[in-house]
């Protein structure tokens, strides 16, 4: 008797006929497959009470009131708000991706930082709100001390609301001047209708809802121009009611695309183009008589352009057939409620004011002024109501000085801001050096032409300081961040939607608690007021921005706290205009470029799909980016086959654009959908500011380009650059 | 010792070892293995169901109630609980550990739940309950009258509770709240609606029960 | 002859309102959980439910037009239900419900043999090549009513059926079994600022998508080749309706097949 | 070193020899391998396939192994059914390739689904509707069927057949052996037909779309008739092969003949038939579509009408008339020429059932797809040739798969004498189909 191999074989087929006929193997089987479907490392959603929160979105100046689904108290969702006038429920992508920019942890600045490294380096340390704001009443202190108050400047994307206001006031009884806001199409509209109207600070509206003619110079209307969502609807609606949308733009954009005519004119020409038209409906007399009898300046200005801007002469210039121009200016005097705009593109430029005087001049001749369906002249909300304070000396030397970009004085005395003088002006020490400038809600080392510029510019101003909530480019090159809350986090009143004709303010409240240590600017405001001296101070008597904010607000707070906005729908503008024509029109400055050097004229494409304002494009927002637009971490740019024909390109293949600004590498994506001789580039890419899924992709338009003063007004004309683009 | 006698010998010790094999393996297939494929947990906090269901007054919905959505609560949150038990109650130790470890400290309990079905399951107590006029215990047995609260337990590979697939290591229930696999929802569904809107299976549609 | 369909939820999505803007796309990722990667420029390897299709009139400069189509999961009925993906899926983990007229994916049961996607000429299903993979904090986002999926498996829009679960146990609760036109939209229609999506039952007389569908510029995506599909297009250019199907050289539009 | 186990009266390469090419196939199997544990363990993102190439490389490998696995079942059907006793000779070696070709198609398929740990669901939560349900059922089954049929074979090795057991087994398992054949030639035709299936139902795909009878179209016939047809060539050709690399003759020409006739004719009816199916589908069934044919084969880059034509001619007609002329199958080049095209045809036919499938676009505004496959599948794709090479070594080593290696390949006197004696006294009881040569 012995134990062989044998008999642990046996053992073994005993062993495994039993197994057999226990649950172990087939349990085993079941319970492998039940852990490939609750893999751990795929995250379970946590569940509990759903409940929407309204509120309003800040992500552009379009004003959009959203209702944000949590559980419990974890925001999972943002959804247009239904009852909100201006979107109606409706919701663009941008606001969709909000949450992005709320949990993006890799994005947020999470808590105030200190720069340790070398500027742009992104070596920060975390420093406590304690020392931060003692390191900013330190650092403007010691401006103050040296009596160089107005070398502080600060660059915002809006003046209206009561944070602004607070950081103006803070300005103000600082010393300086200085306060800068980020450019738009409405500034170069105003100074227009200062020109036409006599009227200053009007806001411009446009009544899209009921016009059933919009005959559109380059407005990316669909491209997110004004607030974005009011223009999907208004667009819907002027399909349902089967208007026409003309749009003049050399690239067949989505706003083209929609448009039941699509005038590819050639860049720089479309003012040509608008004057044409005024000629046209000159000529034929189907000009508003009510509207132009009452007006002054008619004889002048009709003389003027048909002298100049017969379609004959000006088809060649401008591309479109004279036959063309004449019947879509027919077409459009003919319409009910004609209206015509302008803006290139999402509207952060200002263009010429040729270019605004051309589309007033035409909304002028067809007597849509201030009417239904036209342009009307709204005025600003003028709620915030603080007490006057007294500046004490060091103030009141600095503001004796005039403002660092040349804007509110001498030749340029009606344009209020004029950002794009800002880095000549540092470079080159106009008339004083910027000795330290605070950045809120702007990205301006992204969003400002001629990048390579504005970083020597903040290279050279010796401490900037942004309110940023997020790791922007700005954020990057400055010495010190103290982080804002993110909008969902903290109040705020947005007394404005981009473009809109009712009177409207929103109410932003915070739908989570704040996930970092950020804070409210408008509390780090009256922080540091309270403590630099004892005259800022008493400019700032609020215990907190919350108590200001409800102050200023006052009985409206309990309705905007309920309702999430207010608005007043019945609203209409004065009816009577006192118009000029004007009887000469400057030229707008040419398009930068030696032509003989530069065969090309390379556009900035704007897309609702990329975000190009001070917010980085969120990734769900990216994910939604065509490969014609992007592809892995090249940008495409849009020619003509004709183009591509005679650059020997090939369509999805490198290629080297340079532009007398710079240079960059690109893949060209050849379309019928822009004309020969144009590139078109996308807005809104090459971040190096942000997260992984956010940086690196693509190349900054603004890199390439620069800005160009427009004779009258100061403001950035350019549109645009000369170009040659090269095979790799 | 003859030759056929060592061959019988030796046989016997092959059927002795296929033996021991085969009986090894199933008192490890059927005793050993469900006793180390799930882990076993106390709850946070001793609890007695039939205590709180003598005190309230609308039976398990006091406190497992559904939500103006619809929606069911399931395991009541701690604002729930603190509505009663903002100071302690009586004098047990679990009541002390509860008001000084979660009440005061403004912690949620983390429960574990029994019932907790994985991910992909979605299960509509307003369909069962007020549509359905289904009573409680048919899917969580007689919870509601018991004293305290048994050990959960968890499979180890797959994170379930043992009480999806039923304490029963061969999937075998007696009672319909054994266990609360597909195919238990299923065989109800079948037997209590009949519907056959899956046109794949003929029985209830895939996204009735999953989400 | 009676619709075997409980429920026939459909879309109608009118072309000439739809100005290609994506908010259809972000609304669809935002409210399903649709993970992203730090490249998503490989469109054929990016999760998109819903997605915009660009496509022009294939003429030159500048008779160049465009026209923006955003293409959900067309819920395709096939013959009885059985429509392309359903009838191949090995592992019944994709159905057809005629209680909805959904056609269902059950991310758990399918083991990613991708038969379904071979399928679909639509190429409204997406494959799961990665595990997904949140940006750090970016997980909070996750909503809980819709199940994440996991590497490996095989997804697709589901109509937002999630949404229908939520609404029919609120009409539960209030003891109703009907779910009212506007309590059951899906994320997309819901967010088109255009207001080009049109959400409802297509064989209740007293929904919006039922008078829709009978436009007389209504079409449906390859029609021809009897997927028979439950979202419906409208669009004003003949020469879009023709692109949503294929003809040969001499058909004129819309000629339909017998089935 | 190894000679207890080499089977009788014939001689075999020294056993270092023998190492190194194991060595040299054992490398490229290990490479295989390795990129199989990569894909199991990353996923399936760690191939070129995407959204629109779901099906790409693997599922080509599949069914181009399984068509020319064919000639298993179908040599087989010849031999147990139709009665073709000659058969015997090659019969061995054709089970051999058919197992090595179902064992990869499982494992490929086993590779190719992105939740292997759930694979079983196809069993357990069948679809009846799915065509891949068939196929996953019948592949399984005759891969069970092909095991028993090679286990014999196996059983057969000198040293194993020592032990009574298996020596009776191997004896019995004989005499069934046309029933399991017979079961083989019945699940071969239906998952032969369901792999062509599987593109033939896609009616969302006009390209691979196909009428038929009850639930199959007429691909699941033509696979099924195809792999008849075309598999005993690549018997033939890996025979050939075999005997290039050994240098012997291993199988008599009058067997090769009667294979490469009968392969011939069902190549030519074959063609016949597909022909006629690939005409209707050009001219009635893809216009109704809305498709004119030519639209398949232009406007892309890689999919001509070269692809139709080589094909359909010269790896279709051109093999299948070699082969069913008499002079075609005498001539060494024409023979080896036709098996060589005919396998490339049946592998190309394959190719397009699911590689074109997937590239031609539906909806009219959608592009080509093109796909390039990675290193890994590539890797994983050439693992079961690696796993074949290894597999046939041995058994040609150590069984005795073809009967007449001895008697075509005599070896010294006094060598095969002793040889001899014990094969006869061994194989004294071994009546019947035993194919050790006994003279």
């Amino acid at each position: 008797m012995k134990i062989d191999r044998r008999s642990f074989l046996a053992f073994g087929v005993g062993g495994a006929v039993g197994t057999a006929i226990t649950p172990l193997p087939w349990k085993l089987m079941d319970d492998s497959s039940i852990w490939s479907q609750n893999w751990p490392w795929t995250p379970v959603p946590l569940d509990g009470a759903i409940n929407y929160q309204p509120s309003v979105c800040t992500l552009c100046k379009g004003g959009c009131g959203i209702n944000v689904r949590k559980i419990d108290d974890r925001p999972v969702k943002i959804e247009g708000l239904k009852a909100n006038p201006i979107n109606k429920g409706g919701i663009c992508l941008l606001g969709l991706s909000g949450l992005q920019l709320l949990y993006g942890e890799d994005n947020r600045v999470k808590s105030p930082l200190k720069r340790v490294g070398k500027r742009g380096s992104g070596k920060f340390k975390k420093i406590s709100w304690q020392q931060a704001i003692t390191e900013m009443v330190e650092k403007l202190g010691a401006i103050r001390l040296k009596a160089q108050s107005h070398t502080l400047a600060c660059i915002s994307e809006t003046e209206l609301g009561t944070t602004a206001s607070l950081i103006g006031r803070f300005m103000t009884a600082f010393g300086s001047k200085n306060y800068i806001r980020t450019p738009s199409f409405l500034d170069s509209l105003e100074a227009a209708i200062l020109k036409t109207t006599g009227t200053s600070a009007a806001q411009v509206a446009f009544d899209f809802e009921n016009s059933d003619y919009i005959l559109s110079f380059g407005s990316g209307l669909l491209e997110g121009w004004g607030s974005p969502v009011r223009m999907f609807m208004a667009n819907s609606a002027l399909e349902d009611k089967k208007g026409t949308l003309a749009q003049a733009e050399p690239r067949l954009s989505n706003t083209a695309a929609k448009a039941d005519k699509w005038l590819p004119v050639n860049p720089g020409t479309e003012a040509d183009l608008a004057f044409s038209m005024c000629a046209v409906i000159i000529q034929k007399a189907l000009y508003n008589t009510n509207f132009t009898a009452a007006a002054t300046g008619l004889e002048g200005f009709k003389s003027f352009v048909t002298a100049n801007y017969a379609p004959e002469k000006i088809a060649k210039s401008t591309g479109i057939k004279a036959e063309v121009i004449t019947r879509i200016a027919t077409s459009f005097a003919k319409a009910k409620n004609p209206v015509a705009v302008c803006g290139k593109g999402s509207g952060d430029t200002p263009g010429s004011l040729k270019e605004s005087l051309a589309i007033v001049c035409l909304n002028a001749l067809v007597g849509n002024i201030n009417k239904k369906g036209g342009l009307w002249l709204t005025s600003e909300p003028d709620y915030i109501k603080w007490p006057e304070f007294i500046n004490d000396d060091a103030s009141t030397a600095g503001l004796q000085k005039n403002r660092i970009d040349s804007a509110q004085s001498g030749k340029y005395k009606d344009t209020r801001f004029l950002l794009n003088n800002f880095a000549d002006a540092v470079l080159d020490d106009y008339e004083y050096p910027v000795n330290a400038l605070m950045v809120y809600r702007a990205n301006p080392m992204y969003t400002m032409p001629d990048s390579e510029k504005v970083k020597k510019a903040f290279e050279k101003i010796p401490f900037v300081m942004s309110f940023s909530s997020y790791m922007d480019e700005t954020a990057l090159y400055s010495d010190l961040i103290l982080p804002d809350h993110v909008f969902l986090e903290r109040y705020e009143d947005i007394p404005f939607a981009s473009g809109y004709t009712k009177p409207y303010i929103g109410l932003a409240r915070p739908v989570v608690d704040p996930l970092f240590d950020t804070m409210n600017t408008g509390d780090v405001i009256i922080q540091i007021a309270k403590r630099i001296s004892n005259s800022i101070a008493g400019a700032f008597p609020w215990k907190d921005y919350e108590t200001c904010l409800k102050e200023t607000l006052g009985s409206m707070w309990a309705q905007l706290e309920s309702q999430g906005f207010m608005t007043d729908q019945s609203y209409t503008p004065p009816s009577t205009v006192n118009f000029t024509f004007p009887d000469k029109i400057a030229d707008a400055p040419a398009i930068e470029g030696d032509r003989g050097k530069y065969l090309l004229t390379l556009v900035p494409v704007d897309s609702i799909r990329i975000n190009c304002g001070y917010i980085a494009n969120p990734p769900f927002a990216t994910k939604t980016v065509d490969d014609t637009v992007l592809f892995e971490n090249d940008i495409l740019v849009e020619i003509n086959p004709a183009t591509a024909k005679s650059l020997g390109l090939r369509d999805r293949k490198k290629a080297v654009l340079e532009t007398p600004k710079g240079k960059a590498s690109v893949r060209v994506f050849i379309t019928d959908g822009i004309m020969p001789g144009v590139v078109g580039m996308p807005k809104g890419l090459g971040h190096f500011g942000y997260d992984s899924y956010i940086a690196d992709k693509g190349v900054n338009v603004n890199a390439l380009i620069g800005s160009l003063e427009d004779p009258e007004t100061g403001l950035d004309a350019a549109w645009g650059i000369r170009a040659k683009l090269s095979p790799a | 010792m003859s030759d056929s006698d060592e061959k019988n010998g030796q046989s016997g010790i092959i059927t002795l070892f296929f033996i021991l094999g085969f009986i090894g393996s199933l008192l490890l297939g059927w005793i050993i293995f469900p006793e180390l494929l799930y882990s076993k947990k106390e709850q946070p906090v001793a609890f007695n169901h039939a205590l709180h269901n003598e005190e309230v007054a609308n039976g398990c919905e006091s406190c497992h109630f559904f939500r103006e959505d619809g929606t069911f609560s399931g395991v009541p949150k701690l604002a729930q609980c603190v509505e009663c038990h903002e100071e302690p109650i009586g004098v047990s130790e679990a009541e002390l550990t509860f008001v000084t470890d979660y009440v005061a400290k403004g912690r949620e309990v983390p429960w574990l739940i029994y019932s907790k079905q994985p991910d992909m399951v979605f299960f509509s107590h307003a369909a069962h309950v007020k549509m359905g006029k289904q009573d409680c215990v048919t899917c969580h047995g007689h919870i509601g009258e018991s004293t305290s609260l048994k050990p959960y337990e968890e499979n180890r590979f797959t994170g379930v509770s043992r009480d999806i697939w039923g304490g029963n290591i061969a999937g075998i229930s007696m009672d319909s709240w054994d266990s609360m696999k597909m195919s238990d929802c299923d065989k109800c569904h079948k037997e209590l609606t009949g519907r056959q809107t899956s046109v794949q299976t003929q029985r209830d549609a895939c996204f009735v029960c999953h989400k | 002859m009676k619709d075997f369909h409980e429920k026939k939820y459909g879309m109608v999505i009118d072309l000439d309102k739809c100005t290609g803007c994506g908010s259809c796309m972000v609304a669809c990722m935002s409210e399903n959980n649709v993970p992203f990667k730090e490249d998503e420029t490989k469109k054929r390897l990016s999760i998109t439910w819903m997605k915009v299709y660009k496509f022009t009139n294939g003429k030159s400069f500048p008779e160049t037009e465009v026209c923006y189509l955003p293409r959900p999961c067309m819920h395709c009925e096939g013959h009885g239900g059985h429509s392309p993906c359903v009838s191949v899926c090995p592992a019944t983990a994709t159905d057809y419900s005629t209680e909805t007229g959904i056609v269902s994916q059950i991310y758990t049961r399918c083991f990613g043999c991708r038969y379904c996607m071979g399928a679909c000429p639509y190429h409204a299903r997406y494959f799961n090549w990665w595990d997904p993979v949140w940006p750090k904090g970016m997980e909070k986002q996750l909503s809980p009513n819709v199940s994440p999926r996991m590497r490996g498996i095989v997804e697709k829009c589901s109509f937002c059926y999630h949404r229908l679960q939520l609404a029919k146990e609120k009409a539960y609760s209030e003891g109703r079994r009907e779910v009212r036109e506007n309590e059951y939209q899906t994320s997309c229609t819901q967010g088109c600022p255009a207001g080009a999506i049109t959400f409802g039952d297509l064989i209740n007389p007293k929904h919006e998508v039922y008078k829709l569908k009978k436009d007389q510029n209504a079409f449906r995506l390859l029609e021809r080749l009897g997927t028979n599909p439950k979202v419906y297009y409208i669009s004003s250019r003949e020469w879009v309706r023709r692109a949503g199907d294929n003809y040969l050289a001499h058909e004129k539009t819309g000629k339909k097949q017998n089935h | 070193m190894d000679s207890a186990l080499i089977p009788v009266g014939v001689k075999r390469c020294s056993f270092p020899k023998f190492m190194l090419l194991l060595g040299a196939a054992g490398a490229v199997l290990a490479w295989g391998v390795f990129a199989m544990l990569l894909i199991w363990i990353k996923g399936l993102n760690q191939t070129n396939m995407n959204d629109y190439y779901g099906f790409a490389i693997w599922i080509w490998a599949d069914l181009a192994v399984i068509a020319i696995g064919g000639g298993a079942f179908f040599s087989g059907f010849l031999k147990y059914i139709v009665g073709k006793d000659e058969l015997k000779n090659i019969i061995n070696y054709a089970v051999l390739l058919g197992f090595i070709c179902y064992s990869s198609a499982l494992l490929i398929l086993a590779i190719d689904i992105g939740q292997p740990l759930r694979g079983w669901f196809i069993f357990w939560h069948a679809n009846v509707h799915s065509m891949l349900t068939e196929v996953a059922f019948c592949l399984t089954c005759y891969f069970i069927v092909l095991t028993i049929e090679y286990l014999p074979l196996v059983l057969e090795n000198r040293k194993l057949d020592k032990i009574p057991f298996f020596h009776n087994l191997t004896h019995n398992m004989h005499e069934t052996m046309a029933v399991f054949a017979a079961t083989g030639a019945f699940l071969s035709f239906f998952h032969q037909g369901s792999l062509g299936g599987v593109a033939g139902v896609l009616f969302g795909r006009p390209f691979a779309f196909r009428e038929g009878v009850l639930i199959w179209p007429w691909t699941f016939f033509l696979f099924t008739w195809s792999a008849a047809a075309f598999g005993p060539c690549f018997t033939i050709l890996a025979t050939k092969i075999l005997e290039k690399v050994t240098g012997k003759t291993l199988v008599k020409f009058n067997v090769i003949d009667l294979l490469a006739r009968i392969s011939g004719w069902m190549m030519l009816t074959y063609m016949i038939a597909k022909i006629a199916d690939t005409a209707y589908w050009a001219f009635v069934l893809a216009p109704s579509k809305g498709f004119d044919v030519g639209f398949f084969y232009t406007n892309n880059e890689f999919y001509g009408w070269w692809i139709l034509i080589l094909e359909l001619v010269i790896c279709g007609i051109v093999p299948a008339l070699i082969l069913v002329t008499k002079k075609g199958r005498a001539s060494k080049t024409a023979l080896t020429t036709a098996v060589v095209l005919a396998v490339i045809g049946v592998c190309l036919n394959r190719w397009v059932m699911v590689l074109q499938v997937m590239a031609v676009p539906v909806m009219s505004f959608d592009t080509w797809a093109t796909y390039c496959p990675s290193w890994q599948e590539v890797a994983t794709t050439i693992l079961p040739v690696a796993y074949a090479v290894i597999l046939i070594a041995i058994s040609y080593r150590y069984l005795p798969i073809f009967p007449q290696e001895a008697e075509l390949n005599p070896i010294a006197p006094e060598e095969a004498l002793a040889d001899e004696q014990e094969s006869t006294e061994e194989t004294a009881d071994v009546a019947g189909a035993e194919p050790a040569a006994q003279t």
